[in-house]
């Protein structure tokens, strides 16, 4: 959908608002890079449940949703958080036991799904999937003929996310958004989504937004919030490099119910949200992350 | 001089590459990221090297983070694709070679990322393919991997789940799937290295140096046939290894190995070819 | 196709002989901006023949072709002089009397044919062409239904150009290629065609590219020219506008068979090629177009 | 003050924009050009304007030139779209209105723009519907517009072509095609302003003030019914004159007009609704 207003600026909250329980939510950036970790964290003291994630591969931003009891269906193509810091705890225990639905997805199945969406198509066909077990977990998945070469292929129907939440290091007032790449998704979930709901580490002029270059215009988004390390422990490069020990805290704590629920209570549940989460983090302590380009050796370190 | 196993296993993954190919690795895969560095900077440096999740084309990163898509992944780089720029090259063929490996993977090739037992409730929930499944189907060729071969539940008769695609699957082979990509090639193992035979099934062609053809078969779930002559996995040169070294100060590539195989060390014979 | 060499300089004349007689040509730019006008110069000296051309909305380039013999087939979606200098007369003439075949296109259709060739796919279904008279210049589109709504949508089948010819303001040695907005087709073109064929305006280092971005990235290109105003009397911003007066020229001497031979013989023709081209422009005349951005006044001048 | 046929022409196109609309026009269009900035800038100032072949998004040109893609038109733009991200848009749905003309035009908005006279050997090959076929399908609604009505030969009982749909075709009507767009709204002529009944035909509501039914109905090779008051077109606003003015300087709207018809001048009468 298409948003005029001049203004989207909002608090974190309304912004959050925006989404509703059960919602069929795009998270935007992958892995340690640009997750909509204040978005998630925001859902979570909102209390919201039944959410349906959809993307490519993510780690603490889905588990942390699978964690707080929010998310019952999830359709990435990987959650997890790679071989540093291995599987994803919470995500792993509601998959095993059953609480969550699993819809396990490919890179190519969804992009071609939101493409579905951006161009306005019912149904496109997808090259793969046949020979795998992927259509076990997709029975919506159809088959369909190629009218020139006879060869069949398998057909998907589009996929329309509610919003896509995505946070970017630099917006404008009117939610241009400029982001660092990889886009990963990003710009396939703002064509395909019904709203994207964006934070931003800082609102910055029109004029110097432009200088760093457009990545998602503001006509996509419906509500941008100024929350800076918005995606702490993540990474939201040029600002900041992710944060390797604190993913390591959570992974840790994830690795049980009981100690990730104490997580949520420690850094989620915060009586002053987002402002309670830096000061818990610490001045130092996130300032030591945007130092990454000083020098190999100080970026280096971050990581050892 | 001397150096450990997982110096020798990613150099022997490198080796996989030729010069002049488009190679990718997915994300969560360090030892195959630093070998594609490693091979750009020896026997290959007109590859084009496609940096895992950042997309990133021919970058000079300072070190390998712990995480596949940190910005320092893409440093040097003048380019990097869009995620949707490099899924379409590799499903229309313009890709030569990718990593892959899985948690479980059979004499086919066929791997699984996504569960170990039953999907409906499964023993363990694995992370997920990714982007692997469609584009197996496509790439030119597949180097798999893995470096648990050892534990005896990674080389499996059946997957539980096939997730990507490896020369026959239970629908049929690639052929038959209207596939165009060639499909497993090689397969290296903490144990030795694989080809494939005219039927699709791994065989056995080289073991480390330090390891025989009976431990390879008790750790296989599945028969295989083994080269009439199995050699030893080619060693390193040391310009190799000092690549290693240069490009992974971190050690990120260690993350992928059981503690104990680490512990594996061999001394470097001077071969009379390198000038180190 | 992938292209792997470091160095891809080349002059225009070995530039133009990857493309072969018949060859199906995608034309980047469009209208009055970044016309491959060189190489269309270039292989009208060549005598090249049989040629089919795909694209959006184009003028000078297809209508050159055309006054020179050189094309067979127009698969364009529209070819014109707009309002200001109307109709394209060679095109005109040849479609009326026959001598062209035309297939006459319609960007969404187009597009959806190289995004097949793009992704791999042997088919993509396509919004609209229903209800119109398209389907009457391509008989080679066929119909496919939905597998989830039922509807029938028009299948169209991949377009792989043979090359795609390119002009950028801006490449390095790679054959990295800077373009100005609007890109029109032209990374599509890239993805789907098995060659980039470019001339830029100049050759830069790779660093000073990058400042300006990278919009076709080297892989995608087989063979690069730097041949200064190679647009003319297409624009190629930043560096020069539009010659509207050189258009105008040409629109008059179109008119007529004899008058447009006689163009060719005078601007096409000439034994030093594009050194001949600018130098019977002059200097002056080039450097009028170039001085663009010194104010509004001298902007609108220039098409006054 | 006087003012100029042309001008009053642009400025009863732009008032068929409402605010808060996503509009666009296409390439060799100069009076809908002018008329999208001056609904911007006068009653429609939260539109998205998308401008023609350049797809800036709510650009703020110096000039308007004689060329649908010179730079100029993408002044003060912070953003200009993709080719086929604007495409994608207007497929899904998320264009509001497009400014579509023809050189013929039928009763039911069908427009073309093709050829003229048999396609195997055409009288008049026009240039070519560019991008209006598939989008005239998806977009909410369509505001058609032609200066050359009075020539007799533009307004047709049957297109030679359909290249862009309008509500009724041979093949069936909108519905029944499985279009989602609105079709023609309205349909602006150098002679009066049309809206369509619910059978998707033109009607007449309104003629300028120097041209009467009658006029209308011999230039046109349709039957139409009227308005059972058919008015006369609104009159420009001084405002409205200025904005024309100062965004076209050179008068590029005026290649759109028969020479004819820019000598047709009027006297600014004041209202006093207006703050000139």
């Amino acid at each position: 959908m298409i948003f005029l207003d001049p203004d989207k600026r909002v608090d974190l909250a309304t912004a959050a608002s925006h989404i509703g329980d059960g919602a069929l939510l795009a998270l935007g950036g992958g892995l340690s890079s640009r997750l909509p970790m204040a978005l998630v964290r925001e859902l979570v003291r909102q209390g919201r449940t039944g959410l349906h994630v959809v993307g490519s591969a993510h780690s603490m931003d889905v588990d942390l949703l699978v964690a707080a009891g929010a998310l019952s269906i999830c359709e990435e193509s990987y959650v997890g958080f790679e071989q540093d810091l291995g599987l994803a705890p919470a995500y792993r225990r509601a998959a095993e036991s059953g609480t969550i639905t699993l819809r396990e997805s490919c890179c190519v199945t969804i992009l071609t799904q939101l493409r579905a969406a951006e161009m306005g198509l019912p149904f496109l066909p997808v090259r793969g999937i046949k020979g795998t077990d992927m259509r076990r977990l997709h029975p919506e998945y159809a088959e369909t003929t190629c009218p020139f070469t006879g060869e069949v292929l398998v057909a998907v129907p589009p996929l329309i996310p509610d919003a896509a939440l995505i946070h970017a290091p630099l917006g404008d007032l009117h939610g241009n958004l400029y982001l660092d790449k990889p886009y990963v998704l990003d710009e396939r979930f703002a064509g395909a989504s019904r709203a994207v709901i964006a934070t931003v580490d800082r609102i910055v002029s029109t004029d110097e937004l432009v200088e760093y270059g457009i990545t998602i215009p503001a006509h996509y988004v419906q509500a941008v919030a100024e929350v800076p390390f918005g995606a702490h422990p993540a990474s939201s490069y040029p600002n900041y490099a992710y944060d390797r020990d604190h993913m390591g805290v959570y992974v840790k704590a994830a690795s049980k119910p009981e100690s990730a629920a104490q997580y949520i209570e420690e850094w989620v549940m915060l009586p002053d949200g987002e402002d309670g989460y830096r000061a818990k983090l610490g001045e130092e302590s996130l300032q030591r992350l945007t130092t990454w380009s000083e020098s190999t050796e100080t970026w280096k370190g971050l990581f050892a | 001089m001397t150096y450990t196993f997982d110096e020798w296993f990613v150099v022997t993954l490198a080796r996989t590459i030729s010069d002049r190919e488009v190679v990718f690795h997915g994300f969560g895969s360090p030892c195959a990221q630093v070998a594609m560095h490693v091979a750009k900077r020896t026997h290959a440096p007109d590859m084009l090297l496609i940096e895992g999740a950042m997309y990133a084309v021919n970058p000079n990163p300072p070190f390998i983070p712990p995480t596949g898509n940190d910005s320092s992944l893409k440093q040097g780089a003048a380019y990097s694709m869009k995620f949707e720029e490099f899924f379409d090259a590799a499903i229309r063929g313009d890709v030569d070679r990718m990593f892959l490996s899985g948690g479980q993977i059979d004499a086919y090739g066929n791997t699984n990322v996504t569960a170990v037992g039953p999907l409906e409730k499964p023993k363990v929930k694995l992370g997920g393919g990714g982007g692997g499944c469609n584009i197996s189907a496509t790439i030119g060729q597949l180097t798999l991997w893995t470096t648990r071969h050892r534990s005896g539940r990674t080389l499996v008769d059946k997957c539980d789940f096939i997730t990507d695609i490896g020369h026959v699957t239970p629908a049929g082979n690639r052929a038959e799937l209207g596939y165009t990509g060639g499909g497993p090639q090689w397969m290296v193992t903490e144990l030795g290295v694989f080809d494939y035979d005219s039927e699709g099934r791994a065989r056995l062609i080289e073991v480390f140096s330090d390891v025989d053809v009976d431990t390879v078969r008790e750790a296989t779930g599945f028969e295989f046939t083994t080269a009439a002559d199995v050699k030893t996995v080619a060693s390193p040169t040391c310009a190799e290894l000092a690549i290693v070294r240069g490009i992974d100060p971190l050690g990120v590539r260690k993350s992928e190995f059981d503690p104990a195989e680490l512990t594996r060390t061999y001394d470097h014979v001077h071969d009379p070819g390198c000038n180190c």
